[in-house]
């Protein structure tokens, strides 16, 4: 045992001084102008075109996917969506300067980072469409996406409580000794959720080497941030943590992946956590469910369309000599097509069968699931009009 | 009288609680300006203004452990959990503070002015995490009410009876019948007592119990089995704690035969405490065993929510099956 | 073999099993250099390290999902919750995370490898927030298993097979006994089976159910009814989820009686699910009703805990009235 | 609905920079040096001798108080106990700043904060040994102390949940127009709970007149502070939530009152809410269950033994020329005596009567109670030697 001493690092003064609201500046780092331009003091950046490129890519390819999908819930062909759109640069951008090895954890609005791993518009499709093919048996909601081969959690819907979760998991990549960190998106509103506060405490005691990135997006549903929180954001609580902390322009997508790439860099290396907050703006509505109409008027959504994290993108692109139009063009047109015909093809493959219904609940079922099963049967037997979606393969 | 749907009553009683007495207030997640994710308190904050209707920032446990303070405060709170789903970060609060708080104190301090709202239920699409019933969980924390309507015109009574109640209530809506069920409902101020059982149908081969969205499936299985010329006497349970074990056991002793319904996963559901309490009680006059028809004992699946339901037809069957002993 | 406490046994399995895998971890309030507060995990950071056996900050929420991400990631987390009185604020992670895992994700991610351990229960002079035994909540949350020893030799080959079982178990220790009951334990490794349930004494007039440190209690109250000709069927439950139906059922359907004791409050507790599913299976067998001594409904009273234990004078009263029914 | 832009009040900077931890210095607020002389800078201070000797004789108050029932528990009186050794500065010094209307929520370590209230000595033992006159009716474990009348909350054991309770309860005090404000006791280790989290992020979202007070001894129970946070306290978390923030040191009663004035003086013109953090040290093992030799060296003791609060109040108040020697050994002695006295009595107090525990669980108890009460009367009078401590009065 070791004397300690908790206030050793601890200053004096004698002179009485509240510390008041937001003391600490915390000044988001950008690299793009509005127009796409580099800022006058940046001089070069560490992407190569190929990175680059793709960003470009899932980007158009998820503004498609989002588009396509919200027109299918009007359409009553899936029961509910959630777009990113707006939010683009902040999910893909960070999500490139990760390594396959590297686990996500996700909020529910990052299909974006799904996409960038390789997720195919075919396994989005038979997700949003809960068929027997779908990796997570079509047991929740549409858009709840996880992969296993590719390193994507199943997303669940309570807020925040993947928080905790990512801190344990990098804790065990660390043990396991491997050379990778977790990243746990989430946003401004899922910040004042308990298990935030307990997910980032213990990674900070504990030395995980977990990114926790925020996405303030100004919203959480009709609740403005300025009714979520009173200080200045999510990234002055790192402070208070003793968690590395940097704020980010989450529209410009070339400065949320240098940010990742370093706070991945510090999170394996110093194996400690790393706190990021993409300041960006959730142009879309909460969901299908969902009309912002009714709480935000029209104008403050067309400061933040001119805004437009793609355009943006594109444009110091093209100022790079790196935009290939054409080739771009190509992309967006098979995409939509892809889309269409994945979605088609989703919609027509049946759930599964009703065997799945007590499977995974443990890792045998017990007695009583295998009874509640067995009788089960026997009644969709009896009523096969009733059930039509399982009665044809009992 | 007027037509209105569940949303519409929840929203009367809540104008009304709130002209009569200026310490009530709405607290919860979205339910300021924009009415709460289902509008059932639009408008609220338009008319009683912002200190008394509010958003809070997204913390369930935050928004219970709040509202205990200002109920024990001498306030009125009516906090809103945005689904039932969500109330478990809230669950020490309700469990370890709220339903202890009088007891702990010898009656010093209380927050029985406390009433929480919350909607719960299948039956939407909702998959694991939007469609849960959590009553049987409130049933074992001894210190507060457990209520639960079945359409618009208990829904107002009940929910301002709540409000009223000088113990914290639990006020828990079926989300599926929020639009869907729609009744007369008188304008004015009216209370329903807290702890009573409806009796819906009279009967005489068996009694089927259920509440909240179900109430209507079993009336469904009800005509079903009328036609095979069994007469069921239909009980509305309206409240799970305390709850009208008088009015269930005197139907019991008269049918001989009890079906409880429920969408919460079979074991350890509320079914089983009311068929304990029956047997207990109606020994000698039970024709059969005591039947449930619930959900399974897995998470609420999405793609077979269909077959998970306890529906009519599972019910029906199982009428005949208990009746068939 | 050798003669040793309960915390001693649950001491011996934790070190073994961090012995065998080196992914086992041992995380929770003071289980460190301290070895907790009633020093069930003494000397494992000593032994095994701090990365291994580690404090947590006093966040049960925070603790149950790092355990959750640990055991997803691959690891066999095994975390303590001082008291179950404070595994509430937990409760979220458990019934929404934890426990639908596997479930959500189509078995692509499972936390099966997580065990939870926890002292709970009365006759401690605990009070309010140190007696509580709240099993019957977890038994309604289907995707966990529940496990509950009653004496040093299950302690150990129970918590061995908990921790290998590739299911989240909640383990919850009765602290009345961690110093309390003594017994012979094998030194070397061995495992129970969980969901089987353990028939301490045959009989044939009636069967007694309980689980933890009241199985000492019925059996004390056996031993009375025994000198008034009462032949008594003892059953430890041993596991609340899945629970092993089968046994008592079989037991009931032969002395055509049954009586469940638990500390918890009476209404919704777990034995509500037990009188169910026997009065189901056993019905024409009954003699008399299913016979519940339980906690009182409500909070586990400091002064008055005596009077509130469902003791063995209250069981054998019991017994008497259920026999003479 | 007016446009917002939540961005608006952050800058940006185009130079990569990572917050590191612990940018934000914040040092403690003292006004007395160690042997009690006050700080050089320091000319005056805002407290009048009335109020300083009242602090005084209460720290001594509280001292033989706890001496003498950790003794009580030894001797096996009382189940338990739980002493405040070496924080009666912070939780004194504290109370004294505040208003009888004021309401106080503890945790449990703030007995001197109720015995500054008025407490009696016999309204101690009565809960102590949970006696029939006891206020709560002696349904806890000893120390969960509470009364009406002095507005101070009932304590409970859960950790940290009081702290939301109290930004509602401050709340409800502004909405009443009450001239008052609610201080909130806590550790640094019921910090960690998520109730932390949501209490403070409401408190100040809805600026709520409450003082959160944070008693930062360096343990809970076993856990070193440095195994609870990563940052350099609770103070640095206030900055995130936007709250007003104070560090101050917890052995300088002078200080410590002088900050809570002022907290409160904010508290309640603002209506806002104010983070003290006093830094202290728990001398006393964290309860009559612990023994803290098995986790630190006596030494580390001994070096805030020296740093005893009240013999540095004491030497101010001699400086001072306030302090009457024998008034304090008058009292000291008269104390003991009636402490002696008062747990005498106590412990020959009935508890409750047996109708009680049913009492309080609703308004009024429901059929299922009635019926349980009176099967377990029935229970009782046939056992009558078996629960001796009721069936005499059934
Ligand atoms: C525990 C919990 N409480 C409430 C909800 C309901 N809910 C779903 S999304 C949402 C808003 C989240 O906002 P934010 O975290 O900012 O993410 P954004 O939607 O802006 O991407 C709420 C309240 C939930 N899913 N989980
Ligand atoms: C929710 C909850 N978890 C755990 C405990 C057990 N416990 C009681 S006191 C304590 C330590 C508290 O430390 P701190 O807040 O620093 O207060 P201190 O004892 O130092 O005054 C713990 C873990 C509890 N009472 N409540
Ligand atoms: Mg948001
Ligand atoms: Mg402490």
């Amino acid at each position: 045992m070791k004397n300690r001493n908790h206030v050793s690092k601890i200053g004096s003064s004698h002179i009485f001084k509240i510390i008041e609201n937001a003391l600490t500046d915390i000044p988001m780092f950008s690299l793009l102008q509005e127009n796409g331009c580099l800022h006058a003091e940046v001089s070069d950046c560490e992407i190569n075109k190929n990175t680059a490129a793709k960003i470009l890519q899932t980007m158009h390819y998820i503004r498609i996917l989002d588009e396509r999908m919200v027109a299918a819930q009007r359409q009553g062909r899936i029961s509910f969506y959630l777009a990113c759109t707006g939010e683009e640069a902040a999910i893909i951008g960070s999500a490139a300067a990760l390594l396959p090895q590297d686990m996500i954890m996700s909020q529910y609005r990052e299909q974006g980072a799904l996409a960038y791993r390789g997720f195919s518009t075919q396994e989005f499709m038979d997700q949003l469409f809960s068929n027997q093919r779908e990796l997570n048996k079509g047991r929740q909601m549409p858009i709840h996406y996880g992969s296993k081969a590719l390193n994507f959690m199943t997303i669940s819907s309570p807020l925040g409580t993947q928080i905790p979760q990512a801190s344990g998991y990098a804790y065990g990549q660390k043990m396991a000794g491997e050379p990778a960190v977790t990243i746990c998106y989430f946003g401004e509103g899922a910040a004042s959720e308990g298990d935030f506060h307990g997910g980032l405490n213990m990674a900070a005691v504990l030395n995980c080497p977990v990114i926790f990135f925020c996405r303030n997006n100004g919203y959480a549903i009709s609740t403005p941030s300025e009714e979520q929180f009173a200080g200045d954001g999510i990234a002055s609580r790192g402070i208070g943590y003793g968690v590395k902390t940097i704020r980010v322009d989450g529209n410009d997508a070339l400065a949320v992946y240098v940010a990742t790439l370093k706070a991945r860099e510090i999170a394996l290396q110093k194996q400690s956590p790393v706190l990021i907050e993409a300041m960006t703006y959730r142009l879309a509505a909460h969901s299908t469910s969902d009309d912002p109409s009714s709480y935000r008027p029209k104008e403050e959504e067309s400061l933040w369309k001119h805004r437009d994290p793609i355009v943006r993108f594109s444009n110091w692109m093209k100022q790079k000599g790196w935009l290939d139009e054409t080739a771009i063009a190509n992309f967006t047109e098979h995409t939509k097509e892809q889309v269409l015909a994945a979605l088609k093809e989703a919609e027509n493959v049946a759930i599964s069968g009703i065997d799945e219904i007590i499977e995974d609940v443990y890792d045998t079922p017990p007695w009583h699931l295998k009874q509640q099963l067995s009788d089960l049967k026997t009644h969709i037997a009896k009523y096969p009009k009733h059930y039509p979606r399982t009665s044809g393969r009992l | 009288m007027a037509a209105m749907n569940m949303l519409q009553a929840v929203n009367h009683a809540l104008v009304l609680a709130m002209e009569e007495n200026e310490r009530v207030m709405v607290l919860g997640e979205d339910v300021g300006h924009f009415g709460g994710v289902f509008r059932a308190t639009s408008n609220l904050q338009q008319t009683f203004g912002k200190a008394r209707c509010f958003n809070t920032p997204i913390t369930e446990q935050g928004i219970i452990g709040f509202a205990t303070g200002l109920a024990a405060q001498g306030s009125t709170p009516v906090a809103e959990i945005q689904f039932a789903d969500y109330i478990f970060p809230a669950f020490d609060q309700i469990i370890n503070e709220t339903a202890k708080f009088r007891y702990r104190s010898g009656g010093q301090f209380s927050c029985g002015s406390l009433t929480i709202r919350t909607p719960f239920g299948g039956g939407i699409a909702g998959g694991h995490y939007h469609s849960q019933s959590p009553e049987a969980f409130f049933a074992h924390i001894p210190g507060i009410k457990v209520v639960i309507p079945s359409n618009p015109y208990q829904a107002k009574g009940l929910l301002l009876a709540s409000i009223r109640d000088d113990n914290p209530v639990l006020f828990m809506e079926p989300k599926r019948l929020y639009r869907a069920s729609v009744g007369e409902v008188p304008e004015g101020d009216y209370e329903l007592e807290l702890g009573k059982a409806k009796i819906i149908k009279k009967g005489t081969d068996i009694t089927l119990v259920a509440w909240g969205a179900q109430v209507e499936i079993i009336e469904k299985a009800a005509v079903m089995a009328e036609e095979q010329g069994i007469s069921c006497e239909i009980i509305d349970l309206v409240c799970i704690l305390p709850w009208d074990a008088e009015k269930v056991c005197r139907s019991v002793c008269n049918t001989g035969r009890l079906l409880i319904n429920h969408e919460a996963p079979e074991t350890a559901g509320f079914a089983a405490e009311i068929t304990t309490k029956v047997q207990q009680e109606c020994f000698l006059n039970l024709e059969s065993p005591i039947c449930r028809v619930c959900g399974l004992d897995t998470p609420f699946p999405f793609a077979h929510e269909k077959e998970y339901m306890p529906d009519h037809l599972k019910t029906f069957e199982a009428i005949i099956r208990t009746v068939n002993f």
